[in-house]
């Protein structure tokens, strides 16, 4: 199991209309890395973060996510293993947060009082009964990593790690990146901030291409 | 996570997010009164002409206002929230039909919110009305087929608003007539069991295609 | 020797339209209607013609979600065209007969109801087809949609005919052998016709697909390759 | 038939014509406008090579 990386991409191409997103992307993810994705606006790190994710098929070339070969019916099995918090909130804004976090405890077939302790352990307790509509952007980040908690996940994808969270709140996304690791799974970053990713090493798209950050 | 908890689940959240914005019970509902009221104004406002036309008058509001059942806003989910569904491994098939059932809720909770006004204001033959129980349903579930279908093809479009009615009223037609001589043979007394059939086998062949385009459809939308 | 290869198809088709034409100008009058009924034998092949269209383009859209070879999905999209066109010159012929006939532009006669939805259907198939960018999106969407599409016109017809039924006898009755063999020799001819639409079509759906690549090729639309360092901040300085 | 208005309409060729040019124009129209795409097409493609 070990031997396996978690995610590796041999010469991928990734292609979305008529926009080049990647063309030989190579990139292997071991277990128990955390790495950090760097690179300028539109670069594509979310269609990256997106296909490794398994939302999106490569055009060229293969990748293999948990074992799953990208672009084929494997990947439903492994789907529930990744989490992905995007740069747009991927809550309901007419459901509160704790309705939120329920919905994906009941889906993801954990139970209830672990959404409501999630919630607790980002610090939004008090605020379950607010509805995301109504909520800053920290706080549905914060409702957003809860869902890491409840899930698990082996995958953790971060898109733009830090954006909008306090000093207080900068610190969970450590805790939750070192308890996916600690449990052998792998996460990925993407930052605008360098300094302020604690990371094992860094990748950056350049030109289409995945290159190593010194 | 059994397919049917999944369903539950889709449709259960479906339906609270509309609870919140309340777009079918406070807008289109009215909306769709209104135009019964606007419509003998047109045509005129004779007794027995209203009695005559009415119950083709509400079956067109009911499809072609129920349009904006299928449009409205808790029927599509953004781009983030598509992600989480999808990587919540759920079933393609159980997101289309926990989506159809929510729709075709909505479009009967429209019917039946019409209903009154109809029967106010136009004073229809009302002969044979428990099977109505079994009519509105099987429109709503058409209804609720054909928009879920149509709005996950048009999803993300920015003309998906125009684009949605054009793909859904043709197809429609089948439910069309099936609601207005069902109606018209309970007035005139004969058998409405073929226009049973005919609405139960547009149900069945949408549910058919739906379930197997559930997962094409998934992945076109990205 | 590759002009024959590249026309024989057209030549052929030119050939029968020519005869079918001939004879629906010289065959018997119709007993009942007359000469006005000779619109039938360009009315009925434009719609048998639209009917075989859409058919293709359901095999197309069934085709492309189990290979995902671009092939199916220009055959499927060029055979709607076609249909698309000739289901509206169906409907217009039908108009001009129906006009002396009935003494009304329109009739609700089941066949032409349906082929008139069919036109918004397809209208729609297109409009569909122009409003997704992504090719290999804009493929599996409207594979979805034609072969709802497809399901649904025969209970779309079944359900127009037997509403008519109810309401009138049903309008159509049998029509002597010489006009028959007139009207089958019609839609041969509008078989060929189609076929060599279908085949310019798809040559140029072949040669669209193909300016897309090499477009994409001469400037590929590298993702962030038009974003670079802000300047304002150094314009600021200056002042 | 139904509804027959008259059983031999007096002016029958007149309509005859106008329904086949409408046919075959559309046609015409239709191969015209193709022709149009695929000149412009290759046109474009050339310039592209």
């Amino acid at each position: 199991m070990n031997a396996n990386p978690i995610v590796s991409l041999e010469n991928v191409g990734l292609r979305i209309g008529n926009t080049l997103i990647l063309r030989h992307a190579k990139m292997t993810l071991e277990p128990g890395e955390k790495v950090g994705l760097l690179g300028p606006n539109g670069s594509g790190k979310t269609t990256l973060l997106r296909m490794i994710a398994t939302l999106l098929r490569p055009t060229s070339g293969s990748g293999e996510v948990l074992g799953a070969e990208l672009g084929t019916d494997a990947v439903y099995d492994v789907r529930h293993r990744i989490v992905m918090v995007g740069h747009l909130p991927g809550l309901y804004p007419e459901l509160t947060l704790g309705e939120n976090t329920r919905f994906v405890a009941r889906l993801a077939g954990r139970p209830l009082e672990l959404a409501d302790e999630s919630l607790a352990m980002v610090g939004l307790a008090g605020a379950s009964e607010r509805r995301a509509d109504q909520s800053s952007k920290g706080m549905l980040r914060r409702a957003e990593l809860a869902r890491a908690l409840i899930i698990e996940p082996t995958l953790l994808l971060l898109d733009e790690a830090h954006a909008g969270l306090d000093a207080e709140a900068i610190g969970i996304v450590d805790d939750i990146a070192e308890r996916v690791v600690g449990a052998g799974g792998a996460v990925i970053l993407v930052s605008h901030e360098p300094d302020r990713l604690t990371v094992d090493r860094s990748v950056q798209i350049v030109d289409g291409t995945l290159e190593a950050v010194s | 996570m059994t397919f049917w908890r999944q369903v539950y689940e889709i449709a259960r959240k479906d339906l609270l997010v509309e609870s919140r914005t309340a777009e079918v019970a406070l807008m289109t509902a009215p909306f769709g009164a209104a135009a019964l009221i606007m419509i003998p104004l047109a045509i005129g406002t004779d007794a027995p002409l209203l009695t005559d036309l009415g119950p083709g008058l509400y079956w067109i509001v009911v499809l072609l206002f129920g349009i904006l059942v299928i449009l409205r806003k808790s029927a599509v989910d953004g781009g983030p929230q598509r992600d989480l569904v999808r990587l919540l491994g759920i079933d393609p098939a159980a997101r289309f039909t926990g989506a159809t059932i929510a729709t075709s809720l909505l479009v009967l909770l429209f019917e039946v919110a019409l209903g009154p006004v109809l029967v106010a204001l136009y004073n229809p033959d009302l002969r044979g009305w428990p099977w109505l129980f079994l009519i509105l349903p099987l429109v709503a579930i058409g209804m609720g087929l054909l928009g879920t279908i149509a709005s996950g093809v048009t999803t993300s479009l920015g003309t998906r608003t125009s684009l949605t009615p054009l793909l859904v009223v043709p197809l429609a037609l089948p439910l069309l007539l099936g609601a207005t001589q069902a109606f018209e043979g309970l007035q005139l007394g004969g058998s409405i069991v073929p226009w049973l059939v005919l609405l139960f086998a547009v149900d069945l062949a949408l549910a058919v295609s739906g379930i197997l385009a559930s997962g094409p459809l998934e992945e076109a939308v990205t | 020797m590759t002009m024959i290869r590249r026309f024989w198809l057209e030549a052929a088709a030119v050939l029968i339209v020519a005869g079918s034409l001939f004879r629906s100008f010289t065959v018997e009058a119709d007993v009942v209607q007359g000469d006005v009924q000779r619109i039938m034998y360009v009315h009925v092949p434009s719609a048998w013609l639209a009917f075989l269209a859409f058919v293709v383009t359901m095999i197309g859209s069934v085709a492309w979600l189990r290979t995902r070879n671009r092939r199916w999905d220009r055959l499927a999209a060029s055979s709607a065209e076609i249909g698309v066109v000739f289901t509206g010159l169906a409907i217009l012929a039908g108009m001009i007969w129906a006009r002396p006939v009935w003494g009304q532009f329109w009739t609700w006669e089941p066949r032409l109801v349906t082929t008139a939805l069919l036109f918004f259907v397809y209208l729609g198939y297109l409009a569909l087809r122009r409003a997704v960018v992504d090719p290999v999106q804009r493929a599996q969407r409207a594979a979805i949609m034609g072969i709802v599409a497809a399901v649904q016109i025969p209970i779309v017809y079944y359900s127009v005919n037997w509403w008519r039924s109810l309401h009138q006898a049903s309008s159509r009755n049998s029509i002597d052998t010489p006009l028959r063999i007139t009207l089958l020799l019609g839609v041969l001819a509008f078989t060929f016709v189609y076929a060599v639409l279908l085949r310019r079509r798809l040559e140029l759906a072949h040669l669209e697909e193909e300016l897309e690549a090499r477009r994409f090729e001469a400037s590929p639309d590298v993702a962030g390759a038009g974003i670079t360092a802000p300047s304002l901040a150094k314009a600021n300085k200056h002042d | 038939m139904i509804d027959l208005v008259a059983a031999q309409v007096d002016n029958a060729w007149w309509y005859v014509t106008v329904a086949y040019i409408v046919i075959l124009g559309g046609m015409a129209a239709f191969v015209a406008w193709l022709g149009f795409r695929t000149r412009r097409a290759r046109r474009e493609l050339e310039q592209l090579s």
